[in-house]
């Protein structure tokens, strides 16, 4: 039990051993300097067997609270307990998706290549843009990409970023620009929520990108055309980071003018996970596609002319464009792009309409219940359709943990990045297609309890 | 099993079919103009549209793919450079158990306290194994720990008055294409090191490089062509002495776990792949999960908020004094790095060390089998993997290293990988691992070799390989058709 | 993927290979001898040796396996009489809770409320289906049903002091296998009817069958040529007239949920397939679950303990007053059961009636599709499934049903059922059942046509037929030999 | 949602109908008699979607008390809480083995049919005899069956049964006696558990089958020479009920003499499930394998000469030989013969025997720590290996209820197939590899306090 997954048996280490000409297995490290050589080995727990460890891990999941009947998720912020069937779970775990490296050899590859070709085919609608690659790592990391290209492209590092884009996705564009040299101006909200603009003269000058969130961070609708004329006076690229299950019911970034959008598609089939892998999606229009970062699947034929699918423009990539390539990206997100495939499938047309619709309608029964009780106030006044955020008597940090007590997980409190502004310590909240009535009035009454104890 | 080709989902799409359903909520029907100002709301010429197909038939759909893609569970995957071992069950039970991965990212601590426990805990681990002294679980792949090393390695110059003038990274000629790449969006130039004969960096070349404007150098050890650094401890010093920071591209750890640390070996900054070494399975690409070591003059750059031990038993999160902020949306690759501290679990420290020494011991055997049919360009013993060349076979006999790779898959094994590292021509890089038994390296050694034979048997087998591979789902790809006549999406190619 | 052949796992075994570990126990370590008396601990020469491999190798080989296997999710799977419909994933999913499938069956009532409430809530479903007053669930499947209902159809007898003189049973010959082979073993003896022009049972022969002697008729409805029995009420009340019973094979019951009952047809006691007509998948060749739901005169005979409600909510077990007695060693296969009663609420009725319906459409368009080109034996509207025949198609040609159900292997699709029911010659059974979609069809009818056509062109096409199937993963197999020379274990292959 | 699973639209509908020249979905149902065609539909709930389907599944869910930290199991009597590892259940579930059926086209069914020669390969050798069938239902249908095949071979229909035979199973071959006819004879324990066989002489006569368990019922060791000598002396089979996690110490049936042996296979990768699907195990000697019942896999080559597996001797069956077969199985249960195969996989050679020697260490732990108690004593006198029965100063069935309270699963009271007896409402109990001394501690304290409450 001393290495559970090494096949090896004595014998046949003293077989090969004996072939190589070594003595020990010591023998063959001897390129090792001994002074570096590990004494005393690995200071880490023995091996332990599957049930061990499983019995370890129940311990502390104890420690855990899901989302679930036990702790009904109100929390959204870029990460949302939509409904994930059964199907699409049993699909995505099939080894060969899971246990298959990247599709460097396409003969042998075709099913990870097809799903990721129908994965950029969705993607690319949801967005309304013409390519979508085959994913990032998340969506800050999208976003960060998408500063890259519409930088590269413009030849210009200013960019002009919403204080109502994803603070999180804001703050990896500005630790990555600390490497690129961008400089990031974050654009604040006015206090209805949307962004306050500057004019294209209060700009000053040329700018790399815009970047809007559609909605934004706060659930706000943010009318997209000042951005996109800011972007056309100023040079920049306009990038939008977009919520991917609202294009089952708004009009898509691509209609609204957007350049580049960027999003997270953890709603498609991925569970919360705490955080990660999620799926950062990338879309932008044909004439950037030289510039993309990450892997592209293309169709093509075989040598017998059959269909066939490949990895295509690697000349963008890392490994054979090495320091000039646009990106650094390798291993990305796959299994959760072929998973979103799976997921967006099983919704069809109708179906992330449905999604859509059913979550707009939760949200609005559960914002009206909320603002319905004394003390409760809308955070901002622009239009909501999918999350929006309350101001209320306590800081949200304090009440979210009431009502864990209570079998709620509340919303996320708008802290980081919103530090110092009208929208600190306010709660931001959604609610998904699981959602039923029931839940939310129960809700409700407790949120009421909570404010007032 | 008979089918000729897979149709998309979009080719199987039916208008008005539909496999979704959805909870019953009990909530007023409110209608999409009700919930949405006009202006947003998507007129019906712009909807989105999805493929409409049956539960059954995107069933259908997706289980033929799986039987159109090879994986690890199917058999051997040696392509250097990947690590691509068996990837436990275990791991994924430990993925899948509701209480982890139904976790909202966002939940108080109150509600995660296992998941901060397991996270330090993993934290812990990987510093042990590389010998440092604190990590972030945060980046999500192997370059993106890069990238995050690079920034540490600027904000401590930086830190020192030192960020404007250390202007140059040290690469080998060798190194994977990620570094150069990762380099650049640091904001530093690269300067590419030459190997030496013996497959090392030239010592005297990097010396000369030296100098006050380099930052430091990454270095991947062992390296891309298998091979320990001998003079690790010289390179280190000298790098060292000349102000700079060592990084290690942990890719290649596999086969020093438990018998040599980079922070031994004096890195300052090391990532992981913890989808390599640590066995988180590849999803075909992804996702995988990248985190960076470090030693005590780094700690407090480390991206941010950390998981962290509070006392008595409690588990929190911490911003690092001097952090570079956060390089993830949230925590981190969570389930992948759940999986990984499974891993670790199950094997234990000695199991790790026998990790170590079953990959190099598989590799230094197919070295050997496959000497005397292939070249071996830096003829060492190797680690983890071993680079041998068909530059002969290709003068002799037209078959190149991409007909060996094609034929390898008609013989129901993934080929190596080939063409890189790019200093050895015709390269073939194999990386057996260690979870691959005598036998299939065996069978694998042998159909190396039977390729090879039957090219110098003559024509019919050279176009036996070149022809190759024709019991596949499709066979060779016009790639080259591909970059020129772009199909990225369905509806390319309508248009 | 390029694999010719899969060794078996004892081939890839190596000794002191392992997979296996255990939980740490911290229990005395009693050596085999402390704790076994000596004449029955095993000498070491008699250890039972099992295949030793590698968790790697294990997943290995049975991942190629299933790589070597073809199954409704992989497309479609026309075999007639075995209703191979798509098994919904929430099912599976259902199965897999851990607070159903760890339940422990002689757990005190207490730790089983919720079992036995859904196997109460499912008993009533399937009572509700078949128009029945109450059923067993214990059966594991349809002929285990079959013999249950036979023994309840004696018990009846005997309590009415009938139980020695009346000794038939009637099939007709229309019927499958196991409905005679259950006669035998219920202790009757088979009394055939057979088919008149049209396909239903002769009713005059019938007639002239009946009499005192006579226990009861089985049937199935819509019989194995996929015809509703036309006379059903006529067979029942002559049966009825002259004591006997009713008992209705249910495999067939997919195309009449929802349309018509077999207790309104006049059935007595009825199995059903949960396997067939509820989709719990078939597992290469069960589990299966064959409830057995009877009329009030047979309720008290059921099989026990059987589930029940208690009032005020509670739930336990009973045993009905007059028991044959269990036939299953706890409460039947459970898992089964509750797959099957979680397609009954994804279905509700009305959904159970649209199975029934596109059920029905897709095997008359089937039939229609196939019109001209092979023989349609009796020729009336179909239900679930159509029998068509290559008997003119082989006279022609020489292209027989066993040669068109190979060719189909090679064109993707699975095979209908052949040479069955055996009152058709070079008989093709064709059930394309409801979760099959048009285009599906379209296809499948396709490639029956192109067979046919492709071998009235001439000898190549016949010869295509003849070898077929080339691309599966092995040729037509040697079914003689296995038999001749019978290796049904690997140390019968050694000897 | 009518029909969830039904793929046709409303346009396909009418389309197949009008091919059909039929006017309504109804006049597909022309056959069927007016007077007896269902009007109003079937009372049945309408149809749900999985979300919630699931939702009410958890709810009856949270009335079941499974196996696991929270009721620690310690009941066995015929299913078992043995290891199943994660790679089990993985492989097991892979649909190509799930939704296959049986492989009547063994070109296309080469996955399962290995996979049953394999199974099969293992189960000989657990049983020590030459050939093993494909699966049967659960133990009981094997052991039914194999009173059919002997009381066939032999042309006796009385069959002595030990009532130290799994009584449930005891009870399926009296209930399907009455329609074959045999007459079956338990023959009773003695005070210290082991079968009080008759000489010879008593037997009186011709007899179809001795049967014994080995370990019986009551976890006793019995010697199986004198059920040998006596089916030798009758010209009966000797039919022995074996466990086969057992063979991993014990000398195999085969090796004590039997002609047959059958045993539930449960143990082997399959859940406790609450009773099924499980696992018989039916195994005999070569010169009966044309009496065989069920499925029998073998293997041959097919037209090229490759290695190649398929069902055989299939005359024997009831499809060919209907009224005339032996037995009327048809559907068996092959997937948990494969999970069979797949868990004696994992376990190997000294994995066997490990979980034989950690269930019989644990066993006899928990034996020790329950007789220490006072007012515990052993059922009976007979040496044990994995189970055992402890007399309690209450009846089993109020221990069990009580226990439950505490978190454990005590054990199965003996009831059924020992009214009457001086075993009935002893408590039968066994220990798996499973349970540690942690647990058995704990469980004999709560054991103290509860029988003494
Ligand atoms: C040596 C080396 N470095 C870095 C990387 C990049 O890692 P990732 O793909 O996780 O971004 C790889 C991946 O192949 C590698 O082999
Ligand atoms: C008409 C008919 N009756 C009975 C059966 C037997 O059912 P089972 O295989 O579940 O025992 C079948 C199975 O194919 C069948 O088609």
């Amino acid at each position: 039990m001393s290495a559970p997954f090494v096949p090896h048996t004595d014998e046949e280490i003293a077989e090969m051993l004996a072939f190589l000409g070594l003595e020990s297995l010591d023998d063959l490290f001897s390129t090792v300097p001994e002074a570096i050589r590990l004494a005393g080995g690995l200071d880490l727990p023995p091996a332990a067997s599957e049930a061990d460890v499983v019995g370890r891990l129940s311990e502390l999941a104890e420690r855990n609270r899901p989302a679930g009947s036990r702790l009904v998720c109100f929390a959204g912020a870029g990460a949302y307990d939509h409904e994930v069937p059964a199907v699409v779970r049993s699909l995505a775990s099939r080894s060969e998706f899971v246990t298959a490296y990247t599709p460097y050899q396409p003969e042998v590859a075709q099913g990870v290549l097809q799903a990721i070709f129908e994965y950029q085919s969705m993607v690319a609608r949801l967005a309304g843009l013409e390519i979508a690659n085959g994913s990032l790592y998340d969506g800050a990391a999208a976003l960060v990409e998408a500063a890259n290209l519409a930088a590269a492209a413009t030849g210009h590092q200013r960019l002009l970023c919403s204080a109502g884009v994803n603070p999180r996705w804001r703050q990896a564009v500005r630790t990555f620009s600390a490497g690129s040299g961008h400089a990031l101006e974050v654009v604040p909200l006015a206090a209805d929520g949307t962004t306050a603009w500057p004019s294209p003269e209060e700009a000053d000058g040329d700018v790399g990108a815009v970047v809007i969130g559609y909605p934004n961070f706060l659930g706000c609708m943010e009318d997209i055309a000042p951005a996109r004329a800011l972007a056309d006076a100023t040079g920049a690229r306009l990038i939008v980071a977009f919520d991917p299950v609202a294009s089952g019911l708004l009009r898509t970034p691509g209609a609204m003018g957007a350049d580049m959008a960027v999003g997270e598609g953890q709603a498609f089939g991925t569970a919360l996970s705490f955080g990660g892998p999620y799926l950062g999606l990338f879309t932008c229009h044909l004439s950037d596609v030289r510039r993309l970062p990450g892997r592209l699947v293309g169709e093509t034929v075989d040598r017998d002319g059959r269909p066939a699918y490949v990895t295509t423009l690697r000349t963008r990539e890392q490994d054979i464009r090495r320091e000039r390539a646009s990106s650094n990206v390798c291993t990305n997100q796959t299994l959760m792009a072929v998973t979103a495939a799976i997921q967006l499938g099983w919704l069809g047309t109708t179906g992330l309409r449905e999604v859509a619709l059913r979550s707009a309608r939760a949200t609005r029964y559960l914002r009206e219940s909320l603002l319905s009780l004394p003390g409760v106030t809308a955070a901002a006044s622009a239009p909501v359709v999918r999350e929006f955020a309350v101001r209320t008597p306590l800081p949200a940090t304090a009440l979210v943990e009431r009502l864990v007590e209570d079998g709620f997980l509340a919303g996320v409190p708008v802290t980081e990045g919103f530090e110092g502004t009208e929208f600190e310590e306010t709660l931001l909240m959604t609610a998904t297609e699981r959602r039923t009535k029931e839940e939310i009035d129960a809700f409700a009454a407790s949120f009421e309890k909570a404010i007032h104890r | 099993m008979g089918h000729e080709h897979e149709p998309t989902l979009f080719d199987l799409s039916v208008k008005g079919r539909r496999a979704a359903s959805f909870r019953t909520s009990g909530l007023p029907e409110w209608g999409a103009e009700e919930l949405v100002p006009a202006e947003f709301l998507a007129p019906e010429d712009e909807t989105v549209e999805l493929p409409e197909v049956s539960e059954r038939d995107l069933v259908a759909h997706f289980t033929r793919l799986t039987h159109r893609q090879y994986s690890v569970d199917l058999g051997a995957y040696p392509l250097g450079s990947c690590t691509m071992k068996y990837n436990p069950k275990s791991c994924d039970l430990a993925a899948s158990l509701p209480e982890f991965a139904n976790v909202h990212p966002a939940a108080p601590p109150s509600c995660s306290q296992g998941w901060l426990e397991l996270l330090v805990e993993l934290e812990e681990a990987l510093c042990e194994i590389t010998g440092m002294v604190a990590a972030t679980l945060q980046p999500s792949a192997g370059a993106a720990g890069e990238l995050t090393g690079l920034l540490l390695m600027r904000a401590y110059h930086s830190a020192k008055g030192e960020g404007t003038s250390r202007t140059r990274v040290i690469i080998p000629n060798s190194a994977h294409g990620t570094n150069p790449a990762s380099v650049t969006l640091g904001g530093y130039k690269v300067a590419t090191v030459g190997t030496n004969s013996r497959g090392g960096v030239d010592l005297d070349a990097l010396k000369a490089t030296l100098g006050p404007d380099v930052a430091g150098i990454m270095l991947t050890n062992p390296s891309t062509l298998g091979l320990f650094e001998e003079d690790i401890v010289e390179i280190a010093s000298a790098v060292h002495d000349a102000g700079g920071l060592l990084y290690y591209d942990g890719a290649n750890l596999n086969p020093i776990l438990g018998v040599v640390r980079p922070g031994d070996m004096g890195f300052d900054i090391v990532h992981l792949n913890l989808h390599k070494t640590f066995a988180t399975p590849h999803g075909g690409g992804g996702p995988g999960a990248g985190p960076v070591a470090v030693d005590e003059r780094l700690r407090e750059f480390l991206p941010g908020p950390r998981p962290a031990r509070l006392g008595d038993g409690r588990f929190g999160w911490q911003m690092p004094a001097r952090s570079i902020g956060r390089v993830h949306a949230w925590h981190g690759n969570a389930l992948v790095l759940l999986r990984a501290w499974t891993y670790i679990r199950l094997n234990g420290g000695d199991g790790l060390r026998s990790v170590a020494e079953m990959a190099t011991l598989n590799a230094n055997w197919m070295k050997e089998r496959l000497r005397g049919t292939y070249d071996i360009p830096y003829d060492r013993p190797v680690m983890h993997e071993c680079v041998v060349s068909a530059h002969g076979l290709a003068k002799e006999t037209g078959v190149r290293a991409l007909d060996v790779a094609k034929r390898l898959l008609e013989l129901g094994f993934h080929a190596p990988t080939v063409y890189f590292p790019l200093i050895v021509e015709e390269a073939l890089m194999i990386e057996p691992t260690e979870t691959e038994s005598p036998q299939t390296l065996d069978a694998l050694a042998g159909a190396f070799l039977q390729i090879a034979s039957e090219a110098r048997a003559g024509a019919a087998g050279a176009g036996a390989a070149h022809d190759a591979p024709s019991t596949t789902p499709v066979g060779r790809v016009d790639e080259a058709r591909a970059a020129r006549h772009l199909i990225a999406t369905i509806d390319q190619r309508a248009s």
